[in-house]
């Protein structure tokens, strides 16, 4: 069985406090020198069958109507090697 | 004669009761509709309750739109049937875009229930005409996905069209753009918002005011005087 | 790896077991070979062990907790009594409340947000096992220091963990308790409690009987997460140094939950099941044992039917598996089609996994073969017993001797003024507000009274008001200076609270929060709270309906303070007559009711000022607490008082404050001839409220209390903008409120 | 500034609801071939200077001792190119 592996992650005008408490949250931690933290998800998808063109369309379109809302939301789809 | 109010069950839903209840109080007719569903068992107007359907995993209200009832409700609506969507309901409807925008985590991170001020700004919809446009109205706000979002742009259509329908007041609880508390779709038949006035329908429960019948009234008038 | 069969185990006797590894002492093990009369297969070794061990068999707390039956008042309330997942009280028109609180200490140190969020999950299920519909849950918790740095990772977690699942089942949060001490520290106390309420008829119980019936498993798949982990969990102590022993622990699915509660529900309504247990620790070790224990027959499982999350699972793990979000039923033939038809509606998976025989044994196969054949009483209901020795430390006569009586007390009214603001806003005293408001406590409709109230109130019936109350509450601090009267001063305080809103109480749960019962002096705190309970039980008419017990919370050497946490429940028949804490009339008038003594043991100032904890907790006096809340019923009902509120830690200066808070009203207080402002406003005696009355009912209400001998104070107005100690200082009310709700924020935001 | 890519997976044998309620919602959407789905947390750290090796293993504490609760999760760190 193939892995896709589909990434989501805020639009960049879109405010993420998630990444943002993450971030501020760094220096009290004792870790300097991270500019920017955003905080998104991540979609393994165990594919039955074979990952072709067909099959990648396919979970292209179910990230775009489902996984992610595009209204505030990236995504990008990958095969895991 | 009165008037059949549908309120949607999803599975994880929790005030569809409590809705069922408020409607009841008004003097409607309270059907439970259950979300694999498609019949609406005509009903008049439609109430999407609040509560964490599907768990609210993925996001909030992303699931429940694919439901077999949606499919019925987003037609429906679109041919002018009043629906509200109340929290999670609301969700459902940005979702289904039936209403513009999205609804993202709070700014805070964290869930927040309070008592909430609000304004109705626009009091011309199927949900708000028993309220006075600028009236100031308190009810209960219970979430953790409250952050209205949409562009500039949408945001601006939405205020020149008046289509900004409630406000938060006394502090913006959780980052929504523009102190956005609810919306309504251009025609005024689809309405949402975030906090709950189907909690504020009894003098001696929740916060022990009543600011949230008016919903119910308003619909009630619509759908029998109409 | 060959199947450990019930007959190669008779066949080789001699085999080795890792029976120490599963925290079984030598002597249980030998004992466990004598039931069998030969050695136990690797799945009845597991089975043994979880259900052996302190959490599941109560080895070391049986014999101190027999008292609560042997005690018990007589109450023709009491249903359901100890011994079921939860006790079950009548409270009038045909209807049963059920309620329990429950520990989820060590699961939620370790990982916060989903212990915190599993222990509400567990004992939702419980109520849900009786045949009742959960409408509220409740969370006294305990953290260490809140200055401290674990306290800032350990709290956020557990409040989000407690509001992330109960928010998200649709349960209100209607109180709780949050207290901060350094003895907390590495051992914060997560205890949860749910109501649920049913009408008598639909009141079910754990057993499994008519042979033929069939076992059905529903709810999540099982996996291999949290094997094991909260009985072995909470039955040792938590070692800081063993990282690598941690246990994995669970993942709650809240949403997998609210489609077990509406779907058991709605079975329960069709009447379709005979028997039914939820599966907390020990899993289906537990549920199976138990079960079959309950009931007449025995009991044939086969255990390859479980729907697995993961397929690698041995068959012991299966059994040992503590997945949540499952429960198990057992259901006649006849109705078993009809069962599963409402559990795919509801999108829970349910299978048949065994059914009830006319045998004794619960006998459990995999692929064919039998690997359990054992008595289920032996499991379940036989366990070890221990009588642990326990002896009164030494330390106690010194701790009781360092009298805060006689700590230095401010001297000027100035220096008064200055502690009243210390005191008001030091962490346990302060606002909670930034916890509970992550809690939904609107949902269902039926909320009349929630946190920051004394007790919350829930409405359980739209047309005639009838309601219930709970109030939780536990004072480490004053069970350690004296452990018998500690545990009543929680009783009389929980009992208070439920009588100023002006419900009735009728019963109690608890949760007994103590260090190892294998070091003598913890035993001691256990048994004398536990026979303080029961005599306060007693003397108050208010039975023990369940509870739980939660030992082993220590760190090191070092035992957390001994901390009964006690629930009181009550009835009130028509909710409109609650008694609110806020003060909001003007004019009204301002009663101390009770008797305020110099008693600063284990008091809010002795702490907050002089990081102090010694000499002698108030004195407990039933009778006097009885009295009291007859009387704060009858006001209540007679509509004499406009608000009340009880006076606990903090005394009288910090009831106040909270009432003035909340109505956003002044106070001017006059300190009573023959008392210093100091004890006025500091002391902490029991058996004392302060209630708001109108002018017009003035008369009434002093006769009232009059006629019926409780002393009742005039002891100022509600009037103005501030707290008003007249002679002595004033504090501007905008003042007093961001001391009071600045404190929590600052330290967690 | 170079961008480094943290993301957490719960741990195989933990329960992951999120991606179960996906997963069940695949086939009405009409996506049907996928086995399983898992849903985890991605961390986008933008980072001043150089990353070296010295960044990376910091980064990797970062991510071990807070990013990631290594009770439950598991965690990758990679410099997203
Ligand atoms: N963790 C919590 N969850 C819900 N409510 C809480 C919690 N902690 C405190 N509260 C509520 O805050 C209020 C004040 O708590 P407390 O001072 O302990 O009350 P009391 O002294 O009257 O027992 C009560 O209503 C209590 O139920
Ligand atoms: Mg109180």
């Amino acid at each position: 069985m193939a892995r896709v592996v589909v990434d989501v992650m805020l639009k960049p005008e879109i405010l993420d406090p998630q990444g943002q408490a993450v971030q501020r949250a760094l220096p009290r931690l004792g870790f300097e020198g991270i500019a920017d933290v955003r905080q998104g998800k991540r979609f393994e998808l165990e594919v039955e069958g074979p990952v072709d063109e067909a099959a990648l369309a396919r979970i292209h379109e179910m990230a775009e109507t489902f996984l992610a809302n595009t209204v505030i939301e990236d995504f990008t789809v990958r095969v895991d090697s | 004669m009165t008037a059949r109010v549908g309120v949607v069950t999803f599975p994880g839903t929790l005030d569809d009761r409590d809705t069922q209840r408020a409607v009841r109080i008004a003097g409607l007719e309270a059907v439970p509709l259950w979300h694999r569903d498609k019949d609406l068992k005509q009903v008049d107007a439609v109430v999407l309750p609040g509560g964490f359907s599907y768990g609210d995993y993925l996001r909030a209200g992303a699931i429940s739109r694919f439901s077999p009832v949606m499919e019925s409700v987003i037609d429906r609506a679109k041919s002018g049937m009043p629906v509200l969507g109340i929290c999670n309901g609301f969700q459902v409807l940005t979702e289904s875009h039936l209403l513009p925008g999205a609804m993202l985590r709070n700014n805070h991170l964290h869930f927040i229930c309070r008592d909430q001020k609000l304004r109705v700004e626009n009091a011309d919809t199927a949900w708000t005409s028993d309220y006075e446009a600028g009236q100031e109205i308190s009810v209960p706000l219970k979430n953790i996905d409250g952050r209205y979002v949409a562009d500039e742009r949408t945001l601006d259509e939405l205020e020149a069209e008046g289509r900004v329908a409630f406000r938060y007041l006394d502090g913006n609880p959780n980052g929504s753009l523009r102190d956005i508390a609810g919306i309504t779709n251009a025609e005024g038949n689809v309405v949402g918002l975030m906090p709950h006035p189907e909690h504020a329908v009894e003098p001696l429960i929740g916060t022990g005011r009543t600011d949230g019948l008016g919903f119910f009234t308003s619909i009630l008038k619509k759908l029998v005087n109409a | 790896m060959s199947l450990d069969t019930v007959k190669h185990a008779a066949e080789t006797p001699e085999d080795a077991q890792p029976w120490a590894e599963l925290g079984l002492k030598e002597d249980e093990y030998a004992r466990i070979r004598e039931i069998l009369g030969r050695r136990p297969t690797g799945a009845e070794l597991a089975m043994y062990s979880v259900m052996w061990s302190e959490h599941c068999s109560y080895k070391s707390s049986k014999v101190h907790l027999r008292q609560f039956g042997e005690k018990a008042p007589e109450n023709d309330a009491l249903l359901v009594g100890i011994g079921e997942n939860a006790g079950v009280v009548d409270v009038g028109q045909g209807y049963a409340v059920t309620f329990k609180v429950e520990s989820h200490n060590h699961p939620s140190y370790i990982e916060p947000y989903q212990g915190a969020a599993t222990g509400v999950g567990g004992i939702v299920r419980d109520i849900l096992a009786m045949g009742a519909r959960p409408v509220a849950v409740m969370d006294p918790l305990r953290f260490g220091a809140a200055d401290h740095p674990d306290t800032k990772r350990v709290l956020p977690g557990v409040v989000a963990g407690i509001g992330g699942y109960g928010n998200c089942l649709g349960l209100p949060n209607i109180g709780g308790e949050v207290v901060f001490d350094a003895c907390y520290q590495g051992n914060p106390l997560v205890n949860a409690l749910c109501v649920g309420v049913m009408k008598h008829e639909d009141i079910h119980l754990a057993k499994a009987s008519g042979a033929g019936n069939k076992v059905i498993l529903y709810g999540a798949r099982t996996g291999g997460d949290g094997i094991g982990g909260v009985s072995v969990l909470a039955s040792e102590t938590f070692d800081d140094s063993k990282p690598t022993k941690r246990p994995a622990v669970q993942v709650g699915d809240p949403f997998q939950e609210k489609l077990l509660i509406e779907c058991t529900l709605e079975i329960f309504r069709e009447n379709l099941v005979d028997g039914i247990q939820d599966l907390g620790g020990a899993g289906l070790s537990c549920a199976t044992s138990e079960l079959a224990s309950a009931g007449s027959g025995g009991m044939r499982v086969e255990l390859d039917t479980v729907p697995l999350r993961d397929s690698s699972l041995s068959p012991e793990e299966i059994l040992m598996s503590e997945s949540q979000e499952r429960m198990c039923a057992v259901v006649e033939p006849g109705k078993v089609d009809r069962f599963l038809e409402i559990c795919e509606k509801w999108d829970v998976i349910a299978t048949v996994i065994g059914e009830v025989t006319d045998g004794e044994r619960l006998e459990i196969f995999w692929h064919g073969e039998q690997i359990v054949d054992v008595p289920p009483r032996t499991v379940a209901h036989e366990g070890p017993v221990y009588d642990r020795p326990y002896a009164r430390p030494d330390w106690q006569d010194t701790l009781q001797a360092d009298d805060a009586n006689a700590l230095p007390r401010p001297q000027t009214p100035q220096e008064l003024r200055e502690q009243v603001l210390k005191v008001v806003s030091s962490p346990n005293q302060a606002s909670k507000s930034w916890i509970t408001d992550q809690y939904d406590r609107f949902v269902q409709g039926n909320t009349v009274l929630a946190q920051p109230e004394d007790s919350g109130m829930v409405r359980i019936d739209a047309d005639t008001n009838l309601g219930v109350a709970v109030a939780t509450d536990g004072n480490g601090r004053y069970a350690k200076l004296d452990p018998y009267a500690g545990a009543q001063l929680a009783l009389a305080e929980s009992y208070r609270n439920v009588a100023a809103t002006g419900a009735r109480p009728l019963a109690i749960s608890n949760c007994l929060n103590f260090g190892s019962p294998e070091d003598p002096a913890v035993m001691w705190q256990f048994a004398e709270a536990t026979r303080g309970l029961a005599d306060g039980c007693l003397a108050l008419g208010t039975p023990v309906t369940g509870g739980n017990v939660s030992l082993y919370n220590q760190t090191g050497e070092t035992a957390i303070h001994p901390t009964p946490v006690v629930a009181v429940l009550g009835v009130i028949d028509d909710v409109e007559r609650r008694t609110p804490m806020a003060f909001r009339e003007e004019g009204q008038l301002l009663y101390l009711l009770g008797d305020t003594r110099e008693e600063l043991g284990g008091s809010a100032w002795s702490q907050v000022i002089h990081d102090h904890l010694g000499g002698l907790p108030p004195k407990v006096d039933l009778e006097r607490e009885k009295l009291l809340a007859e009387i704060l019923i009858s006001a209540s009902r007679d509509g004499m008082i406009d608000a009340a509120h009880d006076l606990s830690d903090g005394g009288l200066v910090q009831a106040v404050t909270e009432s003035c808070l909340r109505g956003g009203t002044g106070a001017r207080l006059i300190v009573p001839d023959g008392l210093s402002a100091f004890t006025f406003l500091f002391s902490e005696s029991a058996g004392r409220a302060v209630v708001s009355v109108p002018r017009s009912e003035e008369l009434r209400f002093s006769d009232m209390c009059g006629a019926r001998g409780l002393p009742a104070t005039r002891i100022g107005v509600v009037d103005g903008e501030s707290l008003d100690v007249q002679g002595h200082f004033e504090l501007p009310l905008g003042e007093l409120r961001s001391a009071y709700e600045a404190t929590i924020p600052s330290l967690l935001a």
